[in-house]
């Protein structure tokens, strides 16, 4: 894949492919989606700032393209176990900013009635099982997901999603030893964003990529550019219908980068400005895209231009939405505990 | 009455509960071919077939997570923990996932599943397969407790575990697996969250947990020669805990003496002093409110040192016995 | 005398027993470069080198398990856990190896580390975030327990905990980091096992722990406005638990309100309240023994609910004005 | 190695130099302590069926090359963190018969004060650190005893014993990614048996060899023939040399059978009879070894055959020694929680 380097023509042949099947609208919908989660999070550190929104958030600024690329490869019915850094999967997979902004105002209207806030949206009526606070807190829950698929027999993919740094908690190891043991349908998809909090990637593995712990469970691993979106798309579409056809787990890393600092505390001393601005300017998943839609002619400057704009029209309105919707009553402080 | 032993009850309820249900499924490790490390489900691979008797890797931290996932998704899981010493290792899962998402997720999300697991010492195993650590679940808001103490108990408690949309904490006793009592065969249910007065009696209340039930009964029957009656209280869930029934219990005896094998120090023991001496039942004290627990140390392997690591018929007769005379 | 925040405090005591004794090190997850979660590494990179201010990777049970691989073998480490609610993964290492090798092997073995954490809610961080996990490690016999209340504990504590050779649970807390106490610039020790009165008063007793002293204290201003005086207590350390001056003390007042942020259920102020009702202070007690704690809730994210989670100022001030009224 | 199938000629060579280098006196005792070892083990078995011993124990009968190759290639100072199955280990390390087994019988006299039992045979004094009651429980307190190597700057190893089972425990994962990015002092040596418990390797791993996953961390990994003294001697004494040059970690991967069940309470269910008959007619490390320095001439049958009575007589009086001595006073209970 384009990460590992020279573009090998089978390579570019399936590049072509995926454009053509793809087809013109569901590639810019894709950028649409980029620009959308861009805008989204941009505003939610905006209200950060003002005060509206508190606690901590992790941003994907950046990372765009790998949510966008998963999330188009997969089905509805199909289920997301997301990471603290899962804005960009939930908008993709498909929740409304609207209840996404208002959890992050702790609104009742919130995905979570304003209990979970940033780091915990969830949305169980589309299968989408939670953002989780706890690094590779979600990654055992993929084998129970993956047996139930199985048990309940219908061709359901589970994508679990987690960081570079995830990939060294026990769960990482056990998780995928049994996922493969078992042919489970998970896809292990990890976003490399090259740092783990202030932990840069070569500090914390002996290996270059984690794709390369794959083998050592007996299944496929990949690398791919995740500032790509089609590279995304390509490996999780390979690794769903590997798992639909019952071959069992995937390990999918994607090569990205994040902008922002590791949440709303950072003073980023653990990296340079030289090397953000390199991957801002040289790498950045919506320029590119925003450039090869143009190039390809499936799009012209002022459309890309435009998608801005509509984003961020998108997202006033999420934040009009929240403010305007009620805080919970205190008095129901006791619910939802047990059911 | 038909008489089985507590892990042959458990094990009926398991196939019930499989039988009725095909959403109910068992992982863990050895559970299978094996019939897990103290028998309770022998045979059931047999029954049931591979794919819902699940025999694990040695990965507790996944094994819960696996239930976990699973209930989520429509299923309703019953994970085994070899040893309640092990579920250590499920901490995470269990606590910051199992018994948070509903909560977090705005009570929109459940998780129906059981994780048993023995607990308990007395098998000369030592400190690190002697556990008893039921309060770090009663702890944690989220999670329910349970713990049987006798085979009765033990198949009805375990059905209503099964069919609670909540995760479950199951604790079983290893003491107890081979003991008998009269078990009806067909399926049936102890709600969680009822206290049951195991016996009655006017002088000391003793709640009593798990295999200190039986002991309670014990320390009971030897003190009736002497006319102290106690009154013998058994919480059977933890989480949520019933405590009516004790706070009446000790408005009528005015002695309370709690006894468990955990180590005291930070035990469940001192929940249940806690309620009784903020509740109504204060006003009716005429003793200090004991409690009776394992020494605060982790578990020996000699025998006799095991013996005395945790409470007995003994301790209990001459702790109740004092209470009783007004020495304390 | 100089003021430093609880930070500072914490930064300060590491520093002199890191330059004091060369077996001194740091290991955890972003304390170099990054300084630490909440800041208290800050600068010590720079100090002692990235081979004593140990950047780990992220895994809990290996970072409790470095600590205590480099104990056994002649090391003193301090590790740190990013929030105490990652202390989860740490169960199996910190309870079946960390508190019990030493047991089991004997009294050969010692493991003299530091394990240190930030608990509590306050922060918006939501169910994930914000444990008060502290109960489980009282319940475990071979650790101790160590919760400072304020800057000048924190360094005390801190400086014994390092001192001694077993295995400390050393929880500090997020809303303490900023606040500010007088801390003497020279290394001193606070030692572990000594209860503290922080404010005498004759109405009632106010056990109360880590950040949950600081509201005491004011609920303290404000009742004795109304003529009701608090005598607040702070533990200090959890366990060993000296109980003595918690017993004294509601000798005196004959009522007695325990204040923890942990939910209540389980937690801590049982074992005060079976302490106080199990004691001699039983017969001086003229009111039910109440417990003011966290609600048996997970943390929610939205700021008021969150406010409403814990026991804050106003809470103590209704729970121990009741007490002193005699409306209990 | 000769687990990997045809001998190569330069292992043929590296096995003859072995032989020549440890010399006749040393490979004789490598098999005088594989008899005691075994012998331990078959009185253990025996008094616990008369009731003198209780709990539970592991039985490593059919795996004591494996011990005696690994400590044999190691020096006093280094350090040993031991697994459930581990007497073979204690053994040959230096513990004393009579001290193991007064442990065994609760007393006094024994490793742990009779507080421990046989799963937790531990000697400080011999760098010992302790079997474990818990799968995977002492992996990773190995990242640590390697770090206190590293930065009190001494030459010695650490070696950490763990089965099959054991490597799909989370700890395995962390420990040696940690071990690896700091090039810690860490043998790992798995003795895979083919069990855990009544899991076949097979069914828990989607590998061949445990070993393939020293890839994923970065570090060499090798099988042996845990069988074979020699072997399992080679391949410690390599990663020990490679640990003392300071490049880091191995993981050598152990092929053992054990005879026994895996416990007291083992019906064996899980395999055949033939197929451990197999592993003891056809790969006893015993006979095999015997025949070994027997053909080589260095010990005739007569001298192989007194071996095993040897044995028994340590074995005789340890348990003699064990039986005298006094069982600790219940006074004591409280004792030893608290340095
Ligand atoms: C078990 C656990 N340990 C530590 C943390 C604190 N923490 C949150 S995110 C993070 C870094 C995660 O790095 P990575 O997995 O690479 O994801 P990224 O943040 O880079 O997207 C850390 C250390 C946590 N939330 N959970
Ligand atoms: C964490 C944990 N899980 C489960 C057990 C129960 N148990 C003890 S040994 C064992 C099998 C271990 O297999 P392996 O690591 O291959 O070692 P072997 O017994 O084969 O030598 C099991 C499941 C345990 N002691 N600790
Ligand atoms: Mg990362
Ligand atoms: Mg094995």
């Amino acid at each position: 894949m384009v990460a590992s380097g020279q573009l090998q023509p089978e390579v570019i042949q399936r590049y072509h492919e995926v454009i053509e099947s793809l087809g013109p609208e569901v590639l810019k919908q894709m950028l649409q989606d980029m620009h959308t989660i861009r805008a989204f999070e941009e505003r939610a550190e905006q209200l950060y700032s003002l005060g509206k929104v508190h606690g901590t958030m992790h941003l994907s600024i950046g990372q765009e393209a790998t949510a966008v690329g998963a999330s188009g490869a997969l089905r509805d019915g199909d289920y997301l176990l997301n990471h603290h850094r899962g804005h960009g999967h939930c908008l993709s997979w498909g929740s409304t900013p609207e209840r996404m902004m208002a959890e992050f105002l702790g609104r009742e209207a919130g995905y979570c009635r304003g209990r979970g806030g940033s780091m915990h949206i969830a949305d169980m009526e589309s299968n989408n099982l939670g953002a989780n606070g706890i690094v590779a807190g979600g990654v055992p829950l993929a084998v129970g997901v993956g047996l139930s698929i199985k048990m309940r027999k219908t061709d359901q993919v589970c994508i679990v999603i987690f960081g570079d740094g995830a990939s060294n908690e026990g769960a990482f190891h056990e998780s995928m030893n049994m996922a493969s043991i078992w042919n489970l349908p998970v896809i292990y998809l990890c976003e490399n964003n090259q740092y783990a909090m202030s932990m840069p990637f070569p500090k914390a593995f002996n290996i270059k990529h984690v794709s390369e712990r794959a083998p050592g469970y007996g299944i496929p691993g990949v690398t791919v550019d995740g500032n790509d979106p089609l590279d995304v798309y390509l490996a999780i579409s390979d690794a769903a219908a590997r798992a639909r056809r019952g071959e069992g787990p995937s390990l999918v890393e994607s090569v990205t980068y994040r902008y922002k600092g590791h949440s709303k505390s950072d003073r980023q001393a653990y990296r340079s400005r030289d090397e953000v601005a390199e991957w801002m300017e040289q790498r950045d998943p919506i320029k590119r895209f925003s450039s090869l839609l143009v190039a390809g002619g499936i799009l012209d400057q002022a459309g890309a231009d435009g998608m801005r704009e509509t984003a961020m029209g998108i997202i006033d309105r999420a934040v009009e939405f929240s403010e305007a919707s009620p805080m919970p009553d205190v008095s129901t402080i006791l619910e939802g505990v047990y059911a | 009455m038909r008489e089985l032993t507590y892990a042959e009850a458990l094990r009926e309820g398991l196939r019930q509960a499989m039988t009725a249900d095909s959403r109910v499924f068992m992982i863990g490790e050895d559970i299978g071919v094996y019939g897990g490390a103290f028998g309770v489900s022998a045979g059931l691979l047999q029954e049931f077939g591979a794919e819902r008797i699940i025999d694990t890797p040695i990965s507790e931290a996944t094994i819960a997570g696996a239930c976990i996932g699973a209930a989520l998704t429509g299923m309703r899981p019953v994970g085994e923990i070899q040893f309640m010493d092990f579920v250590t290792l499920t901490m995470e899962q269990m606590v910051l996932q199992a018994a948070k998402v509903r909560f977090m997720f705005g009570g929109k999300a459940s998780v129906p599943m059981v994780l048993r697991m023995p607990g308990g010492s007395g098998t000369g195993a030592a400190a690190q397969h002697s556990e008893s650590l039921e309060n770090w679940f009663v702890h944690v808001p989220g999670l329910k407790v349970v713990m049987p103490s006798n085979a009765y108990e033990a198949k009805g408690l375990l059905l209503a575990a099964i069919d609670d949309d909540n995760p479950v904490i199951f604790i079983e006793h290893k003491l107890l697996y081979k003991t008998k009592g009269d078990v009806p065969e067909e399926p049936y249910r102890i709600p969680l969250g009822q206290t049951r007065v195991a016996r009655e009696g006017q002088h000391v209340t003793v709640v009593a947990t798990s295999v200190m039930v039986s002991r309670a009964l014990a320390a009971a029957e030897e003190l009736a020669k002497e006319g102290i009656e106690l009154e013998v209280v058994d919480p059977r869930t933890l989480s949520p805990l019933d405590d009516a029934p004790i706070i009446a219990s000790v408005k009528k005896t005015g002695r309370a003496l709690v006894v468990h094998e955990a180590v005291q120090m930070g035990g469940f023991g001192g929940e249940i002093v806690a309620r009784i001496a903020s509740s109504e039942a204060f006003d009716y004290l005429e003793a200090p409110v004991r409690r009776l627990a394992g020494l605060d140390i982790p578990i020996p392997y000699n025998r006799e040192l095991e013996y005395h690591a945790v409470p007995q018929v003994e301790s209990i007769v001459r702790e109740a016995r004092k209470l009783a005379r007004g020495e304390y």
